[in-house]
């Protein structure tokens, strides 16, 4: 070490210590507290399991890594059961009685809408989970969100449609939340890509069996594919009762069942089914100079020995939204939450599991459409199509 | 268009066979106790789940459904002991609530133990599908359909052949008088339950390859077993039977026909219909009230 | 099973202080925030006690109602742009129709028919709701102006000068709740204490007794099916406009057992214990955060345990025990049919 | 009973007939079967205004049955019953009792969930306003109203002798307190013709002795007492006329002495 590096050191050390001696800023042992709610249980559980693992997870690693501007994170997360008039009231708790810093949730839209207007009014940064472009469109400046929009995976899925020169398909989706606003989103954008959805079925959450839905499909004039925008166990239903069915046309999914459940539920019937997913599922195909490739087969690889069950989509947005969070707290330099905020409204180029995200101010969400790539199930895995 | 008909129509009585099996259970217990054990539907996940994840361990699968219907047995007889049985002298609808408690109890339990994921059972039989005059079945609904109606001429037997099938009987006719005649009620309720909660656990283990099976299965499972013994008129072994693949059917041809929005409305709809055609249900007593 | 507390103790004024304490106590946002909301359902189910505690007719689609009111009131205030108070009695307005229509053929059924019957009617609501997106915003909900009285608006967000002193929303919120709890009491305990509660009381002690001695049940069931709609149906509103944001979670079979249970918890036909089985049951997912992933279990088990070693709920079972030294009651035969 | 005039009675002046002085009760070919089984088979009576009339034979005889189908509880198959000329076959319970049809009930049917004072008052529901706004809102007419009701029930409970019971609720008392007070409940209504189905089974010789001066004080006020009963020894002290049923049929009818000596009788009850 030569003397010059080592003034550098020295001088650096005592401004950091003029710093903290000097500033009204918290003791380095205060956590920064990360509040969470997620549908753990309940009709959603399918989301807010995976979230809920990967946040337990991650804060657990970021701690043991040294935390984040040498404090700990301390995360306190509840359960809303999938209910947005019980998250809304554990919003408020996080907010008023944890006094967290950052809001993660909800797993829902429901259950984020249900909370934004008190983060909005506690002037608190929150990062949803949810898909639905309404939550970031028009923008509130203190809500960002981190999975691609239901809008981009239907625009994603139509445009594949529209290469293999398919004009007129079949939709079925969930009666939930999810499926409601594909299917409304899907709806929106067909003609754009010259496709005409001549038939329009729905299932519910829990329904056990599908076939009358498809045959009805299968009987319209004219069906050249069919698309479901679900999630959750009805997917993996539809999928075996199209098999069974022996409907021979191509079937598309949402990025609902991206995730190695799916291809275990569904069986051999996946076979050739196709969805826009994240590149989560394949990490290995991607090409070395992909610069999400390190992330998320790190993630993976970590979720998977943490709780040996496969990753989802859904840990993916968790990851995200906590490591925005963590990005963010660490360029404002402290835990002000109109910095934090600030500072995510300004993040370029951050690479997470779910995509590239780069915000503005009039863009809370930051993704762009190609951070969805298209899938097909092949011989029981996934395999990377364009 | 008969293809098409005959599609809806084996929708239908497959799902329709497992909404009868749990409703027998609910009758069982109904006749029983008069309670309504809204736990039923926990059963039907229990012989599904225990299934799932003995077969996991290894164990073959007739030994994993034996031991899954095993475990169901006993928690239906402790479900009767530890909490119907101290409360026998409240309100039918306290012990409704307690049901109700009971099963999200099980629920809770069952997703501490197994998580929240669901999972799929293999199907019985190598092949899955057959074709039937242009129209597709599963296999596993030919399982489903033959255990129904295995189980539901077992308990007619045990109803008319066997002594403590009797003792039930005269029970949910008459409890006094059963009791006079040396009839141990308690005993006679407890074994209501253990049958229930194994009609339960069977309907789990053979309807899971269909409906795939979760730790929360049993609330969307339990509630249309309920309405089904409704509509059959609560306490009939046949109306549980004709209840549930009416149900099943109803919901698939509306599906089919009308509106997959509305299958469950239509159906709840002509359930609302027939309840105030026969206020009692298809085949519930028509006997007057005694005052 | 008599009265749970003897018409002597003033109730009424023991609610309110212990109304007025609450804010006092627990001068936090976040608590009066939790009470505002106790307070609303609270006033829910002491509407629908006088249903299935009073009259024993056992409704298991009651959310139904309480989702009408709440998206009457969000519908007529956010699309058509009316103001809260005649939107909140038109809801109920309709509401109250809905019920006497359903409710005329509907409650000629007895016992657990009438529970079916009554669940299959709030799950058609909920479907509804949940599909006609373009009307209710689907599953993702709805959002609903603050509640407002005259061009004057009352938010959580907001705070207000009365009388000098700075009042702040979730305070105000809580005042108005409070007060519509009270209103709710009082007009419970009047119709019970009338002739109408009287025979009210006699459908479930005995409906032939009460048909032999001139009473026409039906008609009373149908009267009080309504009020009970109509309880829930204003409480929907007020809620609707509370919590800002509302989804078709309030109208399903789950919703309407919670209210069911409040009411079975607390102590069936007991006015001031089903108030208590309102705050303990919103309370308890709350105090139940520590246990995680037990939470679900816990909650069961808590349920379970109070209804067995309190099977004719809170506060009854407890006066109960204070009056241990009553004479011994006399079970008749009379009673089982 | 009808010493004391009822305030604003609000029953229909045309359903009021027959209520002030004793009513009259014909049954005109009653047939009622349950699943094959005939309860009641084509049975013809005349019970007169102010009589006390006694209905026994033996169990499975078809008394209750009787019973329920001339209070509305049941619908004859065939038939009439004319109360007072005008028949009332098939009709609602609770508009019987607006024409002064009043019964008591076998297996008891008090309500367990108020108090004897409550379930007597509410017997004077006919007589009561029942204004739905001054319900709600507490009115004073309507607290005035309820206190006058109250008042009465208390007297009536003194008059079938539960003056003991005046603070009790209904859940706290003895067995035959429990039908006295079905009895106080049913006078309450002020009625024409009172049906007493088994007034004194599961009481002790004391109390079927006082229920005996109280059947005996109702009808010396006018009111016609139809009573179902196996007691033979209180039937044949205070019947005018007793009717004989056997398998749903009229086995034999005319005063105690002519029952009593009737072979029939004899071999049924012996036989049976």
């Amino acid at each position: 070490m030569n003397k010059k590096s080592l003034l550098r050191g020295l001088a650096a050390v005592t401004t950091l210590l003029a710093l903290a001696l000097a500033g009204p800023a918290p003791a380095s042992d205060e956590p920064i507290r990360i509040g969470a709610f997620v549908s753990a249980t309940g009709p959603a559980s399918f989301l807010g399991d995976p979230e809920l693992k990967t946040l337990e997870m991650y804060v657990e690693r970021i701690n043991e890594q040294g935390g984040v501007l040498g404090r700990p994170l301390h995360l306190v997360h509840y359960d809303d059961g999938g209910s947005a008039s019980e998250a809304r009231n554990f919003a408020n708790r996080l907010l008023r009685r944890d006094r967290v810093d950052v809001l993660i949730g909800g797993s829902t839209t429901g259950t984020t809408l249900a909370a934004v207007p008190l983060a909005q009014r506690a002037r608190t940064p929150m990062i949803s989970m949810a898909g639905a472009l309404t939550i970031v469109e028009p923008v509130n400046p203190w809500v960002f969100k981190t999975p691609q929009s239901d809008r981009m995976a239907a625009e994603r899925v139509l445009a594949d449609m529209q290469d293999r020169g398919i004009t007129r398909i079949g939709l079925i989706s969930g009666t939930d939340g999810f499926g409601r606003s594909g299917r409304e989103q899907t709806l929106e954008v067909a003609e754009q890509f010259g496709i005409e959805v001549v038939a329009d079925q729905t299932y519910g959450p829990q329904d056990t069996d599908m076939t009358s839905q498809l045959t009805r499909i299968r009987t319209t004039e004219g069906v050249e594919a069919v698309f479901n925008f679900g999630f959750g166990q009805g997917p993996a239903i539809v999928t075996r009762n199209y098999a069974h069915l022996d409907i021979d046309l191509p079937l598309y999914q949402s990025h609902g069942v991206a995730s190695d459940r799916f291809l275990d539920l569904a069986g051999s019937a996946a076979e050739g089914v196709r969805l826009p997913a994240s590149a989560l599922l394949v990490p290995d195909a991607l090409p070395d100079e992909d610069p999400q490739k390190p992330v998320v087969q790190g993630y993976k690889q970590a979720y998977e020995a943490r709780w040996n069950t496969s990753v989802s989509t859904f840990g993916g947005y968790a990851y995200d939204a906590l490591h925005l969070a963590v990005h963010a707290i660490e360029q404002a330099g402290s835990t002000d939450p109109k910095a934090i905020r600030e500072a995510l409204e300004s993040i370029q180029g951050f690479v997470g599991v779910t995509g590239v995200f780069s915000m503005a101010p009039e863009d809370h969400n930051g993704l762009e459409p190609e951070s969805f790539r298209l899938l097909e199930v092949r011989d029981g895995g996934w395999v990377l199509i364009h | 268009m008969f293809a098409e008909f005959l599609q809806y129509l084996f929708s239908g009585v497959t799902t329709g066979a497992i909404y009868a099996l749990v409703a027998l259970g609910f009758t069982l217990v109904y006749n029983a106790s008069h309670v309504i054990n809204f736990a039923q539907g926990e059963f039907i996940m229990i012989g599904g789940m225990a299934t799932l994840s003995l077969l996991g361990m290894g164990v073959p699968m007739p030994l994993a459904i034996g031991l899954a219907i095993l475990l169901a047995a006993v928690l239906g007889a402790l479900l009767h002991q530890l909490a119907i049985a101290p409360a026998r002298q409240a309100d039918v609808v306290t012990l409704i609530i307690i049901t109700i408690g009971a099963s999200i109890f099980l629920r809770g339990l069952a997703q501490v133990i197994w998580g929240k994921e669901y999972h799929a059972l293999p199907s019985f039989s190598e092949q899955e599908s057959i074709e039937v005059m242009g129209a597709v079945m599963y296999t596993q609904s030919l399982w489903i359909l033959g255990v129904t109606t295995l189980l539901v001429l077992a308990l007619a037997l045990f109803f008319t052949r066997t002594l403590v099938g009797k003792a039930i009987l005269a029970t949910s006719m008459n409890r006094q008088a059963a009791r006079l005649m040396g009839v141990r009620i308690q005993f006679v309720v407890m074994l209501a339950f253990t049958l229930a909660a194994i009609l339960g656990a069977v309907a789990g283990a053979v309807a899971s390859p269909i409906t795939l099976t979760s730790y929360d299965i049993g609330i969307m499972l339990g509630l249309k077993g309920f309405v089904a013994a409704a509509i059959g008129g609560l306490g009939s072994g046949v109306g549980a039977v004709v209840g549930g693949l009416l149900l099943g059917i109803a919901e698939a041809m509306t599906a089919g026909y009308i509106s997959s929005d509305y299958k469950d409305a239509v159906a709840f709809l002509l359930i609302l219909v027939i309840l105030l055609f026969m206020p009692r249900g298809l085949f519930g007593s028509r006997v007057a009230e005694r005052v | 099973m008599r009265l749970s507390v003897p018409s002597k103790i003033p109730g009424l004024p023991v609610l309110a202080i212990v109304l007025l304490l609450v804010p006092i106590v627990l001068n936090d946002e976040f608590y009066l925030d939790i009470a505002t909301q106790v307070a609303l359902i609270a006033a829910t189910v002491v509407g629908l006690n006088l249903l299935v505690g009073y009259a024993g007719q056992v409704s298991l689609g009651h959310a139904a109602f309480f989702a009408l009111g709440a998206y009457g009131s969000a519908i007529l205030t956010g699309t058509y742009g009316w103001t809260p108070v005649p939107a909140l009695l038109c809801a109920a307005l309709l509401v109250a129709t809905l019920a006497w229509l359903v409710g005329r053929p509907i409650l000629r059924l007895k016992g657990h028919y009438l529970s079916m019957a009554t669940l299959g009617l709030g799950i058609i609501i909920a479907i509804i709701i949940n599909n006609e997106g373009w009307l209710t915003g689907g599953p993702d909900g709805i959002p609903v102006a603050p509640f407002s009285v005259m061009g004057f608006e009352l938010s959580i967000f907001d705070e207000y000068q009365v009388l000098g002193m700075t009042v702040s929303g979730a305070l105000a919120w809580y005042a108005l709740a409070g007060v519509l709890l009270l209103l709710a009491v009082w007009i419970a305990q009047n119709l019970i204490d009338s002739p109408i509660g009287r025979a009210l009381r006699a459908v479930r002690g005995s409906e032939v007794a009460a048909r032999v001695v001139g009473v026409d049940t039906s008609h009373y069931k149908l009267l009080i099916f309504v009020i009970s709609a109509v309880y829930a149906s204003l409480m929907g509103s007020f809620f609707a406009h509370y919590t800002g944001f509302i989804t078709p979670q309030l109208a399903t079979f789950e919703h309407s057992i919670e209210l069911i249970t409040i009411v079975v918890l607390g102590g069936m036909g007991s006015t001031y214990g089903v108030i208590i089985g309102a705050v303990l049951l919103l309370l308890l997912p709350q105090l139940l955060t520590d246990f995680h992933e037990y939470e679900m279990m816990m909650f069961g088990l808590i349920l379970m345990l109070t209804m067995i070693f309190m099977p004719r709920g809170l506060l009854p079972t407890l006066s109960g025990l204070l009056q241990r030294s009553w004479p011994r009651r006399v079970r008749s035969s009379g009673q089982e049919d | 009973m009808h010493a004391v005039p009822s305030q604003n009675d609000p029953v229909e002046p045309d359903e009021e007939k027959g209520r002030r002085a004793g009513a009259d009760l014909a049954v005109l070919s009653l047939s009622k079967a349950f699943g094959g089984v005939h309860a009641v088979e084509d049975l013809t009576f005349h019970i007169r205004a102010g009589a006390i009339h006694a209905v026994i034979g033996p169990n499975g005889a078809g008394k209750t049955t009787l019973f329920n189908l001339i209070t509305g509880l049941y619908q004859p198959d065939r038939g009439e019953v004319l109360l007072d000329g005008q028949p009332i076959q098939g009709m609602a319970p609770e508009r019987l009792a607006r024409r002064g049809m009043s019964r008591t009930f076998q297996n008891l049917q008090v309500c367990m969930n108020m108090s004897a004072v409550e379930n007597v008052m509410l017997g004077r529901h006919l007589h009561l306003k029942r204004n739905f706004l001054a319900a709600l809102l507490r009115w004073p007419s309507l607290r005035r109203s309820e206190q006058a009701c109250r008042e009465k029930a208390r007297e009536l409970l003194r008059f079938v002798g539960c003056e003991a019971y005046l603070e009790a609720e209904a859940s706290a008392m003895p067995y035959g307190a429990l039908k006295r007070l079905e009895i106080a409940r049913a006078l309450a209504t002020e009625p024409g013709i009172l049906l007493l189905d088994e007034p004194a089974a599961g009481l002790n010789s004391a109390e079927t002795a006082a229920l005996e001066r109280l059947v005996v004080r109702i009808a010396d006020q006018g009111v016609t007492v139809v009573l179902v009963e196996h007691d033979m020894k209180l039937v044949m002290a205070i019947s005018h006329q007793v009717l004989v049923l056997d398998y749903g049929r009229k086995l034999a009818e005319g005063t105690p002495e002519e029952v009593r000596h009737n072979p029939d009788v004899i071999a049924a009850y012996l036989g049976g």
